[in-house]
């Protein structure tokens, strides 16, 4: 049993009979699922924004409409990173550039996976964006008569806050298409 | 062993993966219940308001929670890369 | 090994992943627990109008935990990737 | 080896995963307990309706715990891969 | 290496994979603990009443942390895979 | 490399995975820590009833992280799957 | 398969996991973002203050998704692994 | 390759995930120092008070800190599975 | 395949798990942030102070994300292991 | 490939896993640094009190990030797992 005494030898070897389309499916699925988790962001935080529209319409009725208006534009700032996530995961399933690939498998293989992991970074900007919009729905139903300067601030630190996501799109994208590690 | 197992292998540990997603609503949507009972708590007359912006807000948070079940159920049920 | 044995190890792992998008109905609905709780302490009058408004925001809070479940048990039960 | 044993060894990280979900009910729990001493201290007269108020709203937040623990149990004890 | 070998390894890890659940009741206690001293500060004459509705809540915040127990005690002392 | 070799491997990860659950306990009582110092500061003279709830309360949500120890130490010291 | 080949998969892996640092700025930004518009509602002719306080404060939140993009792009644009 | 290289490259594994378990202390004993200097500020008479209970809360939270250290400093200094 | 070539391609791991200590200082600073702005906000007289603790703190928060670039650094440019 | 190489490369990995750790400190000492910028405004005559309890609790809140790059140092410069 020597060739199983070392585990990764084993599994390289293991991987080894697959030819390289399969490794990149087989990669490409679970990036695919790796890619989602991002979706645990604008989740908790357009329910953020959720919570703090529903206070905000309790204690001021008559701006209901302001309210409503400030946290649906907050949260589709924050739905961003959920969007880009899905968009990985379906160019990945079914526009997936490294399928069929010529080059070494493992390395394709892997960089699929690396984009996936690299999405996962979404979850961020969803919650942060989602705070911001829940706090400017709050505000904006305390001091409609500042609404503009309200948002206008919200928008900025929103776009402060995506940056991040930004780049785990680009890395990830890089991976799909631009791959210095290949060929 | 054949490389369409490999896929499908892979395919029933992503669908997990893409599930975990729903943390995310889960947390968010019960931070909605929370603060709308409190205000209905507050304000009984505003129930109505306060309600429909609770379920509002919260439809909203659903949405990346279904992404996640789509693309599991694609996964599971209608996989590209079994072809 | 079997391919097919593969897929249902896969598998398992996979029920396993897909449970944990429990960990945010858990959080939320806690959470709108406590809101409620304090609610009802201050305002004992509204308590039916509270706990309503409480469980139906938990109500809405469960799905994706439900979904998370559903895949689980599909990967268990009903798995489409055995055939 | 046999892909019995890869399939039992898998169900053993699921089962281990699932239970993941429990962080969930823990912490929301926690939160309406805190909650719930908090509004006792407020309104002592009021203790009835708030613990009851607590208590339900926890065992809603317990759901997906206990899923976890039937899909940790279902991989142990009652495992339909195994066929 | 023979099977039974891999399931008790996998084993292993599922056991501590399933002790991760109880970082919700270590979180969730702890705001209960928190929030008991500062009502406790603030009305010392219900000591009484916020310390029992704080233990009442832990007490139920503990349970899936217990699950998670119970999962890692099944998997290494009394295993139902390894037959 | 033999059966035993990978149990005790993977018992080496499994008690890693197992302190994880000190997590809780870490944000919890430190939770209780500062709202302790908070509390104390504003009723100097209920110091003594803060601080023995704050502590009561820590301890009940040391446990998890205790149990995760306690797994972690039969893993490495009295490990029933080297059988 | 060679060593360089195993060496840029796992730069792929890493320069992804890099990435996932990203998370905090993001949460730590919207949260500031939330407080500034929070901030510019309540006193708007300090707003020039606020909105310089904020993005000084967002700029330093940035260094540490910006540490995981560099190294990311080291991994994979001028990687010293491949010696 | 040896059974030991296996449990040895294990361990190392085992105590990287081991010290994860600070993430906990960290969080909770920063909030305790906010919540102290907050407290100082606002009561600076007592400072004294303050602190101190700041630091034994602190004290109490760092403990599963340690577990987690002793496990990892287990693993690699003094590791009963190498026998 | 070499042992070098393993060693080089888990240090490219290793940097990328080293940069998620990031997170921390990611949400921490920004946490700092929105607290500074909203002071300055509130006492813009007391701006240069506020401004001043704020980045006094962050940069304490700082650390552990340095702590995690410089092990990143040392595993791609200065890598003891390869030796 | 040798044993060696792959206590080496795990030990890579392992250091990286330490390092996460720090998340801790960083959202800890962030929170704390937002404390002590808003206390500052509110009493700027205790400024010097405010930061001193801030830093103090800081460097507690440091600790188990240490304790990380302490591990993750050892596993790199002074590996007892070479032997
Ligand atoms: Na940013
Ligand atoms: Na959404
Ligand atoms: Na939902
Ligand atoms: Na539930
Ligand atoms: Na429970
Ligand atoms: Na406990
Ligand atoms: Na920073
Ligand atoms: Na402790
Ligand atoms: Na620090
Ligand atoms: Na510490």
């Amino acid at each position: 049993m020597e060739e199983i005494s070392n585990l990764v030898v084993f599994l390289l070897e293991w991987l080894d009979q697959f030819d390289a389309k399969t490794l990149v499916s087989a990669a490409a699925v679970l990036a695919a699922g790796f890619a989602m988790i991002a979706g645990i962001g604008p989740g908790v935080g357009q329910g953020y924004a959720a919570g703090k529209g529903a206070e905000a319409v309790g204690k001021n009725q008559k701006n209901t409409s302001n309210i409503t208006l400030v946290m649906l534009l907050g949260a589709a700032v924050a739905e961003t990173s959920g969007i880009f996530s899905l968009v990985v995961a379906l160019i990945l399933l079914y526009a997936n550039p490294l399928v069929g690939m010529e080059g070494v498998a493992i390395v394709i293989a892997a960089s699929v996976l690396g984009a996936g992991l690299s999405m996962i970074a979404g979850i961020g900007p969803g919650i942060g964006q989602g705070y911001a919009a829940g706090k400017g729905a709050e505000r904006v139903g305390q001091r409609p008569k500042y609404q503009s300067v309200i948002v206008r601030t919200m928008l900025l630190g929103q776009a402060v806050g995506q940056t991040t996501g930004i780049y785990a799109l680009v890395v990830a994208l890089i991976l799909l298409f631009a791959n210095p590690l290949i060929g | 062993m054949d490389g369409l197992s490999l896929i499908k292998a892979a395919s029933a540990i992503g669908a997990g993966l893409a599930m975990i997603a729903g943390i995310g609503a889960g947390i968010g949507q019960g931070y909605a219940a929370g603060k709308g009972a409190e205000a209905v708590g507050k304000q009984p007359e505003a129930q109505g308001d306060i309600v429909r912006t609770m379920l509002l807000g919260a439809a909203v948070a659903e949405t990346t929670g279904i992404y996640g079940l789509v693309i599991a159920l694609i996964l599971l049920f209608a996989n590209p890369l079994f072809g």
